[in-house]
């Protein structure tokens, strides 16, 4: 098989569970540098001012995405945030679709509606982000109940930030999961920070989050330590296994950083909200550099044309994306209802 | 077939779910021994406890809930007891539902019915009545559905149920015990389409809600004294005006709209105005009766003289005939208290 | 000292601190007697269709505000709800105030705008009720942190039914209080039904609801199970003290039963929405009823004067109300504003 | 002095809670380093963390919050960065805040203000940009400000900040970077006064908000042309027009009204209905200009002609005026885009 059919196999998240590469760490660490470098690509060209619209990059945030990836089903549902990027790309989401729509191309997912805080690509499952912290959290609560009335065996994955931990929809949403039982994971980034704000103006000191879902009611509740992508597979593995057998909604919580700014393409850390070593000890957690040192000889040398690949591939998007032809601002009047 | 408005409700979710297995029903006591003023009762009997439920006092995240239903294949149907009470999900109505189908360039749509009953009378107070339906019918990516009659209850929820967007369907509790003959057949409506009630020459009435029976009751006392009137159920709240109100202005020239809400930047503003855009209406060919820009007190003392009823109507139309009316008295008999819709009604609720 | 002022003294709610009697079954006997006495008055008089406005009566459920008339101050806070006539009277509100206010009157604590969902008595710090499920425990931990920025030891109550906790303001509220440790005390009454809803439609089966607000963040929280006044108190008692001392925010769950229908003046048993065994084990745990048969000799004569007293309290503040002015229709249009 | 908007609005902050102690500012990033576009910067500083500080992202609960704090006698400022996230608190807002003073008999009141910013432009797209102003300014109890220029922002705050009554106090994106010499001094403000800012003679523009720089932008280049435009700076949303607006109609007999809400039920029609109470205006002798009833696109692309700018008020003069132009081509030189307030504007936010 040549190289790049493999990677392109890879690459579609339908294929991923067929365990074409046995290794995990290599496999999570694709998806995770796939995420990363769109990301990185979105913020080189934001300076450009074509990319019009706010952006939410997940660079530093990429194991929890990658851990999805490679254990859920294009039958199952997803939703997320506005910061969706690597949650779109997890789910199989198309990437000339998203990059598209970040350049508000009639070719994006949304036709240009929506930016980069409303992703869609619903042929995979991937059922939309919000702009409004929590607010997809009750959508995708729904999705699960829609998931259990088909009994299909299907799933929610609902991705959430811990500032959304805040909003009331949260507790009412899994209480409601609780109550019926439903097959919803929500998947929690906690990265520690709402845009400059840290968790201690937030929320009680010391509070354990996945502690505090199981008192709400769920059965199961992790909690995955210091942006470990082994260890947030395995803990996203059986999170699945345990939400596809009926043991109702369950609550991940994933300890991790974001790089960049809140919102934009730059680093902020000349702002000082964050501790430098605190940032110093997190960049040393990198998910992806922990695993690239990890890879055998032979790996490498794969990941060399993989790296290639996806360049290749990105690049590709962004040349679509810039090619596609501007709507027409008429189409700003359309798609109100989808009835008369 | 007879039906009152509240079992006309009734009749339309069995019909719909008979005719749909993805129908749900939900909503706040949607299962208890009172049905939601006799709405759903016998539902879960029929249809089973998967497709009509209770639900928790939650409502913002259960909209939410109905959103994600929805998309994914679903067709919830979510009561609440009083409009006043999903204020409480106004983020997951405008943010969420109503903007789906636009923010996703069309990829997602939402077809769920969220009714909400509008409370009147006895003491139900400042949260208790709220009519908000403007803060819903500026909102594009909503309809807005206000039913005037047990007919419309039964064809405009199975329209409702059908349509592929987000329905607010606003009832008023004092409809539920009223009663009329209704067909059980919705197939032809058009769900912004208005309705023409009576055809009349002098007046055209746009009544909304319980608007409607208090016209009626108006429209049949004139016609004793040669007035003719025409009323229109305005029965959705759209902003631009439908054929049957162009072509009835055009005859009877003169509009009186009557409504449940209050006047303070009541929606019947705008479509006066988009009214006018269409045709010529002088400044005293028009008037607006809705409620006063107040909170609506609890008292009984205090909420006489607060609700509309026919006799403003009367009022009303007399001064824009120029008539000079001395058979008005013989109209205010009437022995029914101003905050109960009928003997019928013992409080508490 | 004559009886009946020695009576009247007792419930001065500021005199109640006085210890005056030295039995505390005593004195939380009569202030469940006088509040239930109340109630039952307004059940019977509800029939004569002159209270016209929905009635959510307590009776059954005296014994937390009775634990609360015991051991806060006049200078505290307590907000409550739809079901708040107890709440009121136990903070030392005014009867005949409340009672002109179900009748529509002038003289009402709210000039018969609010009606019995809305009863207000500012003088004795009881900040009001309100008709939406929750939306009073905002208002209440609100007023927690003005006691906390007046630094002058108050504490503030909030009364709340179990059905509350399933709106996200109480999660919202709780997280705030926890964060900031404002002294509010969440006294919920669970009787096990919200209207004719049992929990089992609302909540995660077995879920400890104690054990949830400790999850959240309280470094305090009980349970006080079947309908036990004594015990009411004294973990009321406790919560305060801890309270007023800087432990922040205390959770309190107490379980109790409502005898009459949800809104309205009669019992609905008839409706069979509630199991008959489960109304009579309830009826037997009656909080009144369990105290009158630990009264000594002594305090049973009393009892039998305090009775009549409060009888003659009671008939006087109907006559009171009845024969207040109605308000006239014009005053519907006033208040709106406090300002022009 | 003179101050950009946002150095107003900080101005005003820090004048208030110096004379009053019992004032508080909170918000999401109230103390971050952006101080929400500038306007709390340094206010933890000199005031404490105790009267200034960040929250949890809870709007419905802190709403209320502010609400039982306004009660126990302080006077908290709340901030929204955008409009859209307060839906989440129109409980609060509308059941708790608007009607605590009436529904309690007037035993309380409730002195909060609530600032909510309207985004535009730059991608802000379908939910970080809604000028929602008819869901406040229809709630009676609640007043609605909104300013529309630096001098406002001081004065206004101020005056709201000691008003005894909930403010929800609209704050357009695009006017933080506008300056002008500015008065601290807000004594004699009437909250609910209207202010006219220029003087002319052949048509009246109420302008609001935003859409006040763009009028006055307007008025200039059509004095080149001997159009003499009277421009009023409509900034408190009550629906009885206010003596200046009187005044100003009985001279010009025109009037435009310039929204940066969407016309779908906006309130505009409200007003000039009520303005028609008091004064005739022919049908073509008034109109409205506000933004389509539609969710605001996300693209650079789709935003093209969505907004209103003085171009549009340009046209609509002439409209008016019944003036064919032939020097509008002259006006569309800009350079600048259409989604960014001015050159210093680089994104995201
Ligand atoms: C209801 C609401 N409130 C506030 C905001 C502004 N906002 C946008 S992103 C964000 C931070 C959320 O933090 P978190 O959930 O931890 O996600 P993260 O950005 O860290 O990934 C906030 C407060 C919003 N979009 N919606
Ligand atoms: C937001 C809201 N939803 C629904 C209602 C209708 N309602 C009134 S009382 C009540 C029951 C609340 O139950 P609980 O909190 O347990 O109090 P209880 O009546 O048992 O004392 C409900 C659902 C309401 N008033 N407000
Ligand atoms: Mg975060
Ligand atoms: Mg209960």
């Amino acid at each position: 098989m040549d190289e790049n059919f493999r990677i392109r196999k890879i690459l579609d998240m339908q294929e991923l569970n067929i365990q074409e590469i046995k290794n995990l760490n290599y496999k999570l660490l694709m998806v995770m540098k796939r995420i990363r470098e769109v990301e990185l690509s979105i913020s080189k060209e934001y300076k450009n001012q074509e990319i019009r619209c706010p952006v939410h990059l997940s660079v530093g945030q990429e194991a929890a995405a990658a851990a999805i990836a490679l254990n859920i089903n294009k039958t199952d549902y997803s939703v997320s945030t506005h910061r969706g990027h690597a949650h779109y790309l997890a789910k199989g989401g198309d990437l000339k679709a998203m990059i598209s729509e970040l350049y508000g191309k009639k070719t994006g997912c949304s036709k240009g509606k929506g930016g980069s805080m409303h992703l869609i690509d619903k042929e995979v499952g991937f059922m939309g982000t919000s702009a409004i912290v929590g607010n997809s959290i009750a959508t995708g609560t729904g999705l699960a109940e829609a998931a259990k009335l088909n009994s299909k065996g299907q799933i929610s994955v609902i991705h959430i930030g811990d500032g959304a931990l805040e909003e009331g929809v949260f507790y009412e949403s899994l209480n409601y999961a609780c109550l019926k039982q439903l097959p919803a994971i929500y998947l929690c980034e906690n990265n520690f920070y709402s845009v400059y704000s840290p968790l201690k103006v937030r929320q009680p000191p010391n509070r354990d989050i996945s502690a505090l879902a199981k008192a709400i009611g769920t059965k199961f509740s992790y909690k995955c330590k210091g942006n470990d992508p082994v260890n947030a597979h395995n803990i996203v593995q059986k999170a699945i296994y345990q939400c596809r057998n009926n043991y109702g909604p369950i609550f991940i919580e994933y300890e991790t950083y974001r790089w960049l700014e809140h919102c934009g393409p730059n680093n902020d850390d000349n702002l000082n909200y964050r501790d430098q070593k605190e940032i110093a000890d997190w960049r040393e957690k990198d998910p992806i550099k922990i695993l690239e040192r990890k890879l055998t000889q032979k790996e490498s040398k794969d990941y060399e044309l993989y790296k290639v690949y996806i360049k290749n591939e990105i690049a590709e998007a962004f040349q679509y994306a810039k090619d596609s032809k501007p709507p027409n601002y008429i189409e700003a009047f359309t798609e109100i209802y989808s009835s008369k | 077939m007879k039906l009152t408005f509240s079992q006309a409700i009734n009749q339309a979710f069995i019909d719909a779910m008979k005719s749909d297995e993805k129908v749900l029903c939900l909503g706040l006591g949607a299962t208890d021994p009172k049905g939601v003023f006799n709405t759903t009762s016998g539902l879960e009997k029929l249809f089973g406890s998967q497709r009509v439920f209770d639900i928790p006092t939650s409502e913002n995240a259960i909209t939410g809930i109905c959103v994600g239903l929805s998309i994914g294949g679903y067709k919830p149907v979510l009561t609440h007891q009083r409009l006043d009470f999903a204020l409480l999900s106004l983020d997951q109505i405008i943010n969420n539902a109503a903007k789906l189908h636009y923010m996703f360039g069309g990829a997602l749509n939402c077809p769920i019915v969220i009714r909400m009953i509008i409370g009147r009378g006895w003491g139900q107070g400042p949260t208790h009545s709220q009519n908000l339906q403007m803060l819903f019918a500026g909102i594009p990516g909503l309809k807005v559905i206000i039913p005037g009659s047990a007919q419309d209850a039964y064809s405009q929820l199975r329209a409702s149920i059908e349509s592929p967007d987000p329905i607010i369907f606003l009832e008023h509790r004092w409809l539920h015990n009223s009663f009329s003959e209704i067909k059980l057949n919705h197939s032809s409506l058009d769900i912004r389409e208005q309705s023409t009630v009576k055809e009349g020459s002098d007046i055209t009435i746009l009544a909304t809600s319980y608007m409607l029976p208090e016209s009626i009751k108006a429209a049949n006392i004139l016609e004793k004294y040669g007035i003719s009137v025409e009323i229109i159920n305005f029965r959705c709240y759209y902003f631009e005006p439908d054929e049957a109100i162009i072509k009835s202005l055009k005859k009877t020239k003169r509009l009186i709209i009557a409504d449940t809400a209050q006047d303070c930047f009541s929606i019947s503003y705008t479509l006066v105005e988009k009214i006018k855009n269409k045709i010529h209406l002088g400044s005293d060919k028009y008037s607006i009766l809705a409620m006063p820009s107040v909170p609506e007190p609890t008292s009984y003392y205090l909420t006489k003289n607060f609700y509309l009823n026919y006799q403003d109507i009367l009022n009303q139309v007399f001064k824009m005939l120029d008539i000079k009316n001395n058979f008005i008295e013989e109209t205010s008999l009437d022995t029914i208290k101003h905050d109960i819709p009928g003997e019928w009604f013992k409080g508490p609720f």
